[in-house]
């Protein structure tokens, strides 16, 4: 039998410092073995259980693209015991994955659609994942129009520099950036993630929209969207919360009946609505 | 275990900065021979010792531990010493009645300027603990599998 | 009995009718036999459910900390000497209490009842002044009410509440009003073991705590936002049934309360699996004792051992080359 | 009922089977440990305690140990590894067993053993048989018979034996129970057996005390008014006394969360799992100190709509049988009967 809670190795291969306050790494992962690698397939918006030996796992949604196999990449916050730890180690160390888990962004459905991915923050790690997805070589031409609205507190806090620099360039991607407060030398939007939305969001018609990021800006940018005419079977989050079994087991991460482990973390409006729980954002 | 397979105890000092540590420093400079067991943790205060320092060292299998202060009304924070001293009082009590032995667990006064008695100390603190052998109560023992926890560095 | 909780009620229904945001906490008749607990009241039409027996085990202090609005609490004599503590630890103030003491005769302990019930469950109880007959589901015993108290009622030195605003339940002429001195006579036997066997005997105990916090959860010191055995950076205790990590969890919490703990027992009535909890807190009550010569909860004024210190306080124990 | 299925089995033989479950298994049992009945690995057959009342620990312990080793690790020179432990090569037997704790595997079943397989588990599983013991004599706190179990219920045992006197009435409940038949020391059922069992089953029915729960049943009813109370002020009132301790989830034999960490010394060390409650506030709180169950009302809501609503909804099991420990055992008596019933009363607002 397939013993789900055994982690597998992988290797640090780099460590991108993401922001400039220095509390967020992004891991770039390569697999020890290369069985290991054949078998590890996934879609964005999964996500794995990352373990540093003595201290513990921690989950993370990939940030990677399974359109780039050889390599997994995770960005960390450090705030926890794992995190902490994670953002202590060097090239070179070998970490331990479990994964993939979680149910990822329905891909299938998105195709010949619009998509509106709207992010915050941290939260923005598997939006990254599935917007890396679409560009690539030839799956760009089976969805339609691609707005990303992505905010942080400020422009120092965005992530994925390297790769927003690529996607402002493309003509066939509508990014727009906002940070909360004027800054020197930033040229984008200034206010909060809903506002941005509301004023530039394009039309709900033939269009998914894809929320991800911290609670409050899920729970207001929801009524923003509603307004702009999105319908609950065309809204989507992808929702965090403590995990740590992944397989819907260790019974922590129930919203209602569902586990966001194995249940989600992505879910439609239209099954949220549904469900008699804890609201989470 | 040394490679003779001769047991020697390890023994964590926790020391004032302000005396004990400076107590240590002479006996060196002053070339006074005392046993090499102790692992020396250089605190602010004995008032800094929390309880959990010294669980902590035994349930990581240290065989003795040692917290040296000022002597009583010679803090350099005025009073440290004297909250320690409750402290420590209590708390040798209550672990010498769950059953550590007499001894494991061992507070001095040793002021920066008695470099003779720092070494006095640590001899009789480090024979009272041979005596004892090795630390086993609250010791933390993970079963490793085939790993042998023990036999690992 | 019956006048006594009658007078609880009157005195409570006085409470109430003195103004608005008021809560009583009291004791109510539980769901099975042998068992009362804590109720919250705030209506005089629900002081029915008031009662007063020998099952009114629970320390209802543990509810005071940081609550709000004015509370009249009842109180037994180790309860009132929690409630010391946590006004001078200023978790609650004297003001917004009203405090119903009650002269405590011992409360019964449900466990060793029902030890000693061959296997019957129980049906009902009686409880007379002397005795108590329990029926079970296919006799009837007569048990002696001292025999069947709580170990901690046993060694009780102030049945009378220390603090009152109210006292009620005072009939024994022979019942002392104010704490008495302490003999630690029940720590006599077990002291006087070898080191060895105490170890054993802490082994034996501490191996069946199944880390429910319940003990800690009961305790009315123990209020801490957050609990040492929760806080990860750093970690100082596991979070498994290790013995080591089950040993240091009940030490620590011990050393926490020493000079703290009012030896209500709640640690011990709340425990599922029967740890001998009080074996450590008793002695920490005693070293208290002989080294500051404190006891919790008697006075309002006397500072907390370990929140002071004294220049003459003995070294005795520390090494002296 | 089929012969096949019940046979007798003399008290004096007891023994005799007992010897050959220690011969081929590792066996669990209620034994007395000090001042506690519980339920543990025993290694003789004079440690069993039987007629003493329910065990102060479910048997859900055997197969879902509070800490259980998930593998060992090791940083070496040539990098980390990572041992799986191995598995018990014997067989288990679970002997003593009350109908409701028997009837709270059938969940763990479910949970462990649905979706993506749980191997410690389902390991264990499929290695231990289950002999339980009929109850006699329900306690007060007993309601296994609104959870569709009884005092004789066969439900989860491979064995039931009933007491009828000298003799123990013996109904298997599925193909290994009716494999234990081989043994010679069980005779056949007759229908004088039969009787005194059913009187037994009758008497013991009757002696359950039905008043907590009143009239408030267990089932679809009860899921979907959980569903339109979800934010009733009813939780914080039932849960004001609540002391936020895991009394009522540890003992419960069919509560089954659990926390994965891992324990170091120097370079070696083991992941491990432990059991873990919605009760306690670390439960859920996250690392940016977000809890979305802050305070034990929400907690002791996600109990009760975990075990009568989110459950049935996805096992077609309650999260309950019955077995009155967490009531006999809260140290505040907060009374998931009376829960029940007042939830049964309260018009939906």
């Amino acid at each position: 039998m397939e013993n789900p809670y055994i982690p597998f190795f992988m290797r640090i291969e780099d460590i991108v410092l993401e922001t400039e306050d220095r509390k967020i790494k992004t891991f770039i992962l390569a697999f020890v073995n290369e069985e290991d690698e054949a078998r590890f397939s996934y879609v964005p918006g999964q996500f794995s259980e990352v373990s540093v030996f003595g201290k513990g796992e921690a989950p993370f949604g990939m940030a990677s693209t399974p359109t780039r196999p050889e390599h997994l990449e995770f960005s960390v916050s450090a705030i926890g015991v794992v995190t902490e730890a994670l953002h202590n180690l060097n090239k070179g160390d070998v970490i331990g994955v479990r994964g993939p888990l979680g149910n990822g962004y329905p891909i299938e459905k998105f195709k010949g659609k619009n998509l509106l991915l709207i992010g915050g923050g941290f939260g923005f790690s598997t939006l990254r994942s599935l917007t890396n997805y679409i560009l690539h070589d030839p799956n760009r031409a089976d969805f339609n129009d691609l707005t990303i609205i992505y905010g942080a507190r400020n422009p120092g806090l965005l992530l994925y520099k390297a790769d927003l620099e690529v996607w402002k360039k493309r003509s066939d991607i509508n990014l727009h950036l906002t940070v909360d407060k004027e800054a020197d030398g930033w040229k984008g939007h200034v206010g909060l993630v809903p506002n941005i939305v509301r004023s530039v969001a394009p039309g709900a018609e033939n269009t998914f929209v894809v929320i991800c990021g911290p609670p409050v800006m899920m729970k207001f940018t929801l009524p923003v969207v509603k307004e702009l005419g999105f319908s609950d079977e065309n809204i989507i989050f992808s929702l965090e919360m403590r995990m740590k079994c992944g397989i819907g087991k260790c019974g922590r991460c129930n919203m209602g009946n569902k586990y966001i482990c194995s249940d989600g973390p992505v879910f439609f409006q239209s099954e949220l609505a549904r469900l008699t729980g804890e609201a989470h954002f | 275990m040394n490679e003779s397979g001769q047991w020697k105890p390890k023994i964590i000092a926790f020391l004032c900065n302000w005396c004990s540590y400076a107590g240590a420093d002479l006996a060196g400079t002053s070339r006074i021979q005392y046993p090499p067991n102790i692992r020396v943790v250089r605190v602010p205060c004995s008032g800094r010792i929390d309880p959990f320092f010294i669980l902590a060292s035994l349930q990581n299998g240290l065989d003795g531990v040692l917290v040296s202060g000022c002597h009583p009304g010679e803090c350099h924070y005025l009073s440290g010493n004297y909250s320690a001293r409750r402290k420590f009082a209590l708390l040798k009590g209550l672990l010498e009645y769950v059953g550590v032995e007499e001894g494991r667990v061992q507070f001095s006064w040793v002021s920066a300027s008695e470099g003779v008695r720092f070494a006095k100390v640590i001899e009789e603190v480090t024979s009272h603990i041979k005596t004892l052998g090795p630390a086993k109560i609250l010791v933390k023992n993970i079963p490793g599998g085939s790993f042998d926890v023990s036999a690992h560095p | 009995m019956s006048q006594l909780i009658h007078e609880i009620k009157e005195a409570a229904r006085d409470f109430l009718r003195d103004g608005e945001d008021r809560t009583v906490i009291g004791f109510e008749q539980g769901s099975l036999p042998l068992q009362s607990r804590p109720c919250f009241i705030r209506k005089e039409n629900d002081l029915e459910r008031l009662v007063w027996n020998g099952f009114c085990k629970n320390n209802l202090a543990g509810y005071l900390p940081k609550r709000k609005g004015k509370i009249a609490i009842v109180v037994k004599g180790c309860d009132s000497r929690a409630l010391v503590e946590l006004i001078k630890e200023n978790q609650i103030t004297r003001d917004q209490l009203v405090i119903i003491g009650v002269a405590c005769n011992g409360m019964i302990d449900r466990n060793k009842i029902e030890a000693d019930m061959d296997g019957e469950s129980i049906v009902d109880v009686e409880e007379g002044e002397d005795v108590l007959t329990i029926k079970g589901t296919n006799s009837s015993k007569v048990f002696d009410r001292k025999e069947y108290l709580y170990d901690h009622c046993k060694v009780c030195t102030n049945p009378v509440p220390v603090i009152h605003d109210i006292l009620l339940g005072q009939r024994d002429s022979n019942t002392p009003q104010a704490p008495v001195n302490d003999t630690f006579s029940d720590l006599e036997d077990f002291s006087a073991l070898d080191g060895k066997e105490r170890w054993k005997y802490f082994t034996e105990e501490m191996n069946k705590c199944i880390r429910c916090y319940a003990c800690r959860n009961a305790c009315p010191m123990c209020y801490c936002p957050e609990c040492f055995v929760d806080a990860s950076r750093p970690q100082w205790v596991g979070k498994s049934t290790d013995l080591s990590d089950t040993m240091i969890f009940h030490l620590m919490r011990a050393f926490h309360l020493a000079g703290r703990c009012v030896g209500c027992g709640a640690c011990e009535q709340a425990c599922p699996m029967g740890v001998d909890i009080r074996k450590l807190n008793r002695r920490l009550q005693k070293d208290v004792m002989d080294l500051f010569h404190y006891k919790a909860g008697c006075n309002l004024e006397e500072k907390t051992p370990l929140a002071t210190f004294r220049t003459d306080d003995s070294d005795s124990f520390m090494v002296e080359p | 009922m089929n012969s096949e299925n019940v046979k007798l089995l003399n008290k004096e033989r007891l023994d005799d089977f007992l010897k050959v479950l220690f011969r081929d298994c590792i066996v669990f049992g209620p034994t007395r440990k000090g001042n506690m009945l519980l339920f543990d690995r025993i290694e003789s057959i004079d440690d069993i305690v039987l007629g003493r009342g329910n065990t102060m620990n479910s048997v859900k312990d055997a197969l879902f140990p509070q800490k259980e080793n998930l593998f060992n690790y090791r940083h070496g020179d040539e990098g980390t590894e990572i041992q799986k432990p191995s598995a018990e090569e014997k067989g288990m037997v679970l002997f003593g067993v009350r109908p409701c704790d028997a009837q709270g595997l059938l969940l763990l079943d479910k949970v462990f053993g649905g979706g993506q397989k749980d191997p410690y588990y389902i390991d264990k599983r499929s290695k231990v048989a289950i002999i339980g013991i009929a109850c006699e004599n329900p306690d007060p706190a007993c309601f296994c018979l609104a959870l569709g179990g009884g005092p004789c219920s066969t439900k989860g045992s491979d064995l039931l034996l009933i007491d009828i006197g000298d003799k123990y009435l013996v109904k298997a409940g599925t193909p290994k129970g009716i494999a234990f038949f081989e043994e010679k020391v069980f005779e056949d059922a007759d229908d004088e057996a039969l009787a005194k069992a059913s009187l037994v089953e009758k008497k013991a029915e009757e002696s359950m005390n039905r008043a907590a729960l009143g009239e408030a049943g267990i089932g679809e009813a009860l899921e979907k008014r959980l569903e339109k109370l979800f934010d009733d002020p009813i939780w914080g009132e039932v849960t004001e006394s609540c002391l936020g301790c895991g009394v009522c989830t540890y003992l419960c034999p069919t509560c089954h969360c659990f926390d994965i960490l891992d324990e170091t010394v120097k370079s070696t060390g083991e992941r491990i799992r432990i059991w873990d409650s919605c009760q306690f506030p670390l439960f859920t709180r996250q690392a940016s100190g977000f809890n979305p169950r802050p305070s034990s009302k929400e907690r002791f809501r996600q109990r009760i709509m975990h075990k009568f609503c989110y459950l049935p909804k996805n096992e077609n099991l309650p999260g309950c049988v019955g077995c009155g420990r967490c009531v006999t055992k809260c140290p505040v008596n907060l009374d998931i009967r009376e829960v029940i019933k007042k939830i049964s009363l309260r018009e939906a607002t």
